[in-house]
């Protein structure tokens, strides 16, 4: 099962703090991933499609959109990060 | 030392510490952040009375140990320690604190800010803004951006 | 505010007084010096035992408000603190203590180190260390003069 | 008259904390009062006349070889410095 979490401005505007799935065979990279999980709820597109202000890490480490995921694999979804 | 914390932090006991830790230290730096009235006073929000600190637990922890152990890769550095609170701080509350301590000034004073520079555009933690008049996330700057850029090895 | 004094100075109660004075900042650093047993270490004096600080009465108070001046002058500063002591210190006791308030972290960090610069290389204080098997005093370092010139405005 | 003040290894050197003198004539330059103190002191030349390694202040205002000297200026010697 792949683990997503979902932070802060986007965690609000999906309302969704979590939720695991069984990864399909032909998402293989973490933009397969989004565009599986738009097509699954349209109003996410908006929300994930965000480019630069959307950073995905996998396994919490930030990653770019091709990199390819494992099942198993924690995967999160957050805006720039605003601490310090 | 990294701690992620809902409680205050007392500067006085946390420099006690680091320096019993430091040995034969030449100086010890300590940062504390602050959180500001006038926050977002560019926006018509008005005065700031609360931010909120969210974090992702795990990988927060794993991303402040990876920058301390970049700074003691970097630097002669005897001791460090990272503090950062999460949840709702109220005005002129701490909200981060970075000490470090080596032989030498300049190593400490460069490390520190290495440390906070790190920490405000790589650590996952996200402030929301509780105003007057709006609720709001607070954007990431490009200030903070640049401010990283410049430890960048060439 | 800047003090010369015989006396220890504890980091946590001028902490709690910078914080009190500085209004809304963002950002306190502190920088303590302290006493280091391998000083002359590449000399063959052995372990350093103390150092003694003389001073200038009258001058370095007056250096000491000039370059914290200076600092006010170049960076936004809500506070600012000096203290040095005189008279003879011994390993890992604390000599010098800089702290600097401000709404922003750079300004913070910057004008702490310009005054930690400045105060090593033009405030008259001089140090005598006494080890095992000497006493000298500590010549000026040509890594101070550097350190300073970097602030030179172009 | 003129006060003169001796610092640090300067003071040790010379066994010396400071002085009064009443200012000659022709005695109108910083360097002009180290010739001065060397010809009445000869002991005094080694020490007073290190170059780079001798700073000079007068009313606390570190100054050069050039500086003028008025009847009841503060000055002091001393190396460079090292606190902090």
């Amino acid at each position: 099962m792949l683990s997503i979490q979902y932070f802060a401005s986007i965690r609000e505007a999906l309302d969704r703090n979590e939720e695991e799935l069984e990864l399909p065979r032909d998402v293989k990279s973490v933009q397969a991933l989004i565009d599986y999980l738009v097509k699954a709820n349209p109003n996410f597109e908006a929300v994930l499609k965000g480019g630069s202000k959307v950073l995905v890490a996998v396994n919490q480490t930030v990653v770019d959109r091709n990199h390819l995921l494992a099942q198993n694999d924690e995967v999160a979804f957050f805006p720039p990060m605003t601490g310090g | 030392m990294i701690s992620i914390q809902k409680q205050d932090f007392s500067l006085g006991d946390e420099y006690a510490a680091i320096r019993a830790r430091a040995g034969d230290a030449g100086a010890i730096i300590t940062f504390t952040g602050l959180v500001r009235e006038m926050y977002g006073a560019d926006s018509t929000a008005g005065a700031v009375q609360s931010l909120t600190l969210e974090h992702y637990p795990g990988m927060t922890e794993k991303c402040l140990q990876d920058i301390q152990q970049q700074a003691e890769d970097r630097w002669p550095l005897l001791a460090s320690r990272i503090i950062h609170r999460v949840g709702e701080l109220y005005s002129h509350e701490q909200i981060v604190f970075v000490a470090t301590a080596s032989p030498h000034r300049q190593a400490a004073f460069e490390s520190a800010e290495f440390i906070m520079d790190y920490l405000k555009s790589k650590a996952p933690f996200w402030k929301k803004q509780k105003s007057e008049n709006e609720s709001s996330w607070v954007e990431s700057r490009d200030t903070d951006k640049a401010a990283l850029d410049r430890w960048q090895k060439t």
